[in-house]
């Protein structure tokens, strides 16, 4: 059990009021996260004390500051079960699932150009290869792999989606022996659908192909163990799971990393650099060119720090419960249809919908003047809306600072978004 | 339910966005362009014919919420046959309307708007606006081509 | 004239003790800037009050991080005279440099596969195409377009430095009929040299070449105007400037921006996806992929309007003052050599130099021991330094809030360093 | 001059670091390590030639601060036709006194490190580990080729 007014009372965005003095209900954390104390001041604290130039410098704050990103280099890692070394910062998942992406394009050319380093092979995509996505997937893990597919002459083909809003299991055949990627994501950020990683991820290996999770959705919500999944690669984004904006990771097992060719060259990432060629630092360092995110990467220690004792599972548990009154509350609500499973059993407490007959840019209006934040529009997730016959859908999500209260104010703002189109309408 | 909602939904928005004026297709348009909204995917088409100085026809086709449905339909209504230096005007002034913040133009100006003074609470909403100027965008750009 | 007593008393870690109660001097600006509290705050403000989904949300916190993200592009455009939509938030100046050189790479791969859009052509490289940088660059300003001509078969060439280290004006004749892009630093972070950015561009643009300016050093310490230098791109980071960390941004003439291809694929830069093709966004969001650094936008705002209310010329006449005495006590303790201009005039108050004997971690160290900061190493030019025959050097850097008094306190401590060890050989 | 540098740069690393034993090259070694400290780009070249289980000759070339010249040197001096064993030991040793923070190791541990000992004041500085481990990481590299 968490103890839910100890929790809210960290988050000062939550104090705010919108729309003239009403008490503002946040259901768009699926979209981005509010933000504990303990990370807004862990950022201060770093700017105040030991803001500095990272792995450059040999005074005493560029020393601490080192101490202070590396450190949180661990605790992220540890927090979704990898090693610190397996961690590369980016600044959103989008760049991490990129990283991935270039690392197979520049294996490619550097091949054609002769100019390739040990290892590299391995990543090399011909004609007739093939990369194997969702029908489910946020565009960061769709477009990136079009790209790929584009510029290197490999196949594109995917995984559909059930009428529930679920991988199709019937498609997992598609992932064959030409099969050279698999992306796929761990929570649907539109259906909550939770995916079966390691039957995936069974098939990925004996097919002989890397598979790239996207753990977005998962690593904000519910316990990851990466190593346990057996993924090869993953991202997942800071601001997702109350850490600051600007900062996210891309997991990678290291012999992996250690063969990738790196993405963003600059500084800080190179060994040796002479006019006519250069060479790179090992992992996790070759693919963090540039001064990077610090006092986020401080801020993103502080986060995980305050997810591990409220406890993953707690929470996890307590955002069921949530789902299940969402879930519960939609269906009492006439005209209202849920895009994605009816039950709360593996699924996240995101709860995307449609109004009969209203469109849902007003159904978040007419919310949001209740004080009722939802995210209204495609959810970056185009392919899955169009795949469940909608272009667009209203969602409500949960955070570790949702009450069953604000469940119950935002059913309450469905039944007025009814009446209020409903009554124009001459209907009610 | 607040008057807030009353002031941006205001009737002939609501009544445009459900019996819509001059969806359809054209056989030969002399002009045509299509619009995405890309943060929730609405989409419209607008096409037009000229004849002598005049917005001859013009018709629409699309999907979205109910102001950017219900601008189209007033566009349409107002257009339909209108001279093309009515339509430019129009459209200015209805993008003058939107970028004020929901503040009401000169009265002379607010008069001329017509039905479309409908909107000037959507100016408010900053992310409202997009919807109700996606169609004058497609406009603009269909009359652009249709005198290339 | 510039307040100095007040500016520093908006820098809370000028407080710091380090190293047993040793008053801080930091002399380490050129690598990254301290933050003032208006910074500080504009961040903190921002998590507390503004912060969500920015262009995807339709609730009123939404709106209101729309509204402070724009706003924010909007100041720091108009800071270094551009326009907002010529504008690209990038998370450092390195990704800016990289998003340009992919740009390019993406074009020609592009052509390649025969699905090129309108206007990309003009980026196109081929074998015999020569892309030219300067001995002068930082590692950033170098690898990337060391990448690029080595995936596309162009070559490589450079405009060498001068004993001075300033930009050799006898090489600026490599810029010819084959350059098709210029990428060279406004100013140097080892030198300090200013670059003669007119002459330069002149040349580039007789010869039809895209220039790339890399306005780092610049941007942070001088009134910059990039529509009257006329470069076509140009990049810089925010930390070096008052700013959060996390953040930067890359300039691109509009047109320009316009005809480039994406680099980063993902959320809020598409139009319309389906599974097999994707349209993409006009610039400035075709080339912001996923959640941005929203808070640090935020700060980067505060931090230009911090710079413009302490007015950019009058900091730059402050600084040419810590030069010169800078300069000036250097050249009064044996035995150190300045790897760069010895006198103010068109340079920043960024000096490296070498002391005889003594290896610049040893100085760096024994400084460091004073509570005096510096930077230590190559600073990610290792080319320039091998130009100047060493291999490594220790370098002072000014920044706002720097005293004449913090610069004297330096020079005591270079007579300390040499004492302490020329004592140790005998010497003293 | 505070304390804290005296006993950061002791004696004897000083000495070494000027009059520094074992630079060369060998003609045929058995195993050979190039390492670079990407900060400063300093670096070093580790060649090895075993013997009959023993390290017989060990050789470095390189460039580097006091920290890391020193290092190299005394390793020299400790090792060169040392036992295998020995070479590994006294890595793995010195590796931990580096990562200790500078707290002295157990009391016979320290004793082993010899005139490494002088380097306890070195780990309290992070930035410096990585000096002082240079020639370390070479040796273990080249060892490793010259077994293989
Ligand atoms: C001249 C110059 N260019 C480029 C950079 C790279 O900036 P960043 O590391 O913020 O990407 C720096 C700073 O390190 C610099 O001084
Ligand atoms: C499932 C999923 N994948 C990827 C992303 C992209 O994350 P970001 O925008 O932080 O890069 C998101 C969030 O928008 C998401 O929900």
């Amino acid at each position: 059990m968490i103890d839910i007014e100890r929790i809210r009372a960290d988050f000062p965005l939550l104090d705010r009021e919108v729309r003239d003095g009403k008490r503002l209900v946040y259901l768009d954390t699926g979209a981005t996260s509010q933000k504990p104390r303990q990370v807004i001041e862990a950022e201060r604290h770093f700017y105040e004390h030991t803001n500095a130039a990272v792995h450059r410098g040999a005074h005493a704050v560029a020393e601490e500051a080192t101490e202070a990103y590396e450190a949180a280099r661990t605790a992220v890692a540890e927090f979704v079960g990898a090693e610190f070394d397996e961690l590369v910062w980016a600044k959103n998942a989008t760049e991490g699932l990129n990283l991935v992406a270039y690392g197979f394009l520049n294996a490619t050319l550097n091949a054609r150009m002769g100019r390739s380093s040990a290892g590299e092979e391995q990543f090399v995509l011909a004609e007739g290869d093939e990369i194997v996505v969702t029908e489910l997937e946020h565009h960061a893990n769709l477009v990136p792999w079009q790209e790929l597919a584009a510029k290197t002459g490999a196949q594109l083909r995917w995984i559909g989606v059930t009428d529930e809003g679920r991988l199709n299991p019937d498609d997992f055949d598609v992932i064959g022996e030409k099969t050279r990627i698999l992306a796929f994501t761990h929570a649907s950020n539109v259906t909550g659908a939770i995916t079966p990683v390691e039957e995936i991820v069974r098939r990925a290996q004996a097919a002989g192909a890397f598979t790239v999770l996207d753990a977005c959705q998962s690593a904000a919500h519910l316990p990851v163990d990466l190593h346990q999944l057996g993924v090869d690669f993953a991202a997942f984004s800071g601001h997702k799971m109350l850490a600051p904006t600007g900062i996210g990771a891309l997991y990678g097992r290291r012999e992996l990393l250690e063969a990738l060719p790196p993405f963003l060259t600059g500084g800080s990432m190179v060994e040796l650099v002479t006019m006519e060629s250069t060479s790179f630092m090992p992992p996790p360092q070759r693919f963090e060119a540039g001064t990077q995110m610090v006092a986020q990467a401080a801020g993103f220690h502080a986060a995980v720090d305050y997810l591990s004792e409220v406890g993953m599972e707690a929470f996890a548990a307590h955002e069921q419960k949530l789902t299940q009154r969402l879930l519960d509350g939609i269906a009492e609500v006439p005209g209202v249809r849920v895009l994605g499973p009816q039950d709360a059993h593996d699924r996240l407490a995101v709860v995307a919908f449609e109004v009969e007959g209203v469109h849902p840019h007003d159904v978040g209006q007419v919310l949001d003047d209740a004080g009722i934040a939802v995210r209204v529009g495609h959810h970056c997730a185009q392919p899955v809306h169009r795949r469940l016959g909608v272009h667009a859908s209203a969602r409500a999500s949960a955070g570790v600072h949702t009450t069953e209260a604000e469940i119950d104010a935002f059913i309450e703002g469905l039944h007025r978004v009814r009446s209020f189109f409903g009554a124009a309408e001459g209907r009610s | 339910m607040a008057d807030a909602m009353e002031q941006l939904y205001q009737q002939v928005i609501l009544d445009h966005s459900r019996a819509r004026s001059g969806e359809g297709e054209l056989e030969s348009a002399h002009g045509s362009s299509f619009q995405v909204n890309p943060t929730c995917g609405d989409e419209c088409t607008v096409q037009v014919r000229l004849e002598g100085g005049k917005l001859e026809t013009v018709a629409w086709a699309g999907r979205g919420c109910s102001i950017s449905q219900a601008s189209l339909s007033i566009m349409h209504e107002m257009l339909d046959g209108e001279h093309l230096q009515r339509a430019d005007e129009l459209g200015d002034l209805f993008r003058e309307l939107m970028h004020g913040r929901g503040k009401e133009l000169a009265a002379a100006k607010q008069e001329d708007l017509e039905d479309l003074s409908a909107f000037t609470g959507v100016a408010k909403y900053p992310a409202r606006i997009k919807c109700a100027l996606l169609g004058w965008a497609a406009l603009k750009d269909a009359l652009a081509q249709a005198r290339a």
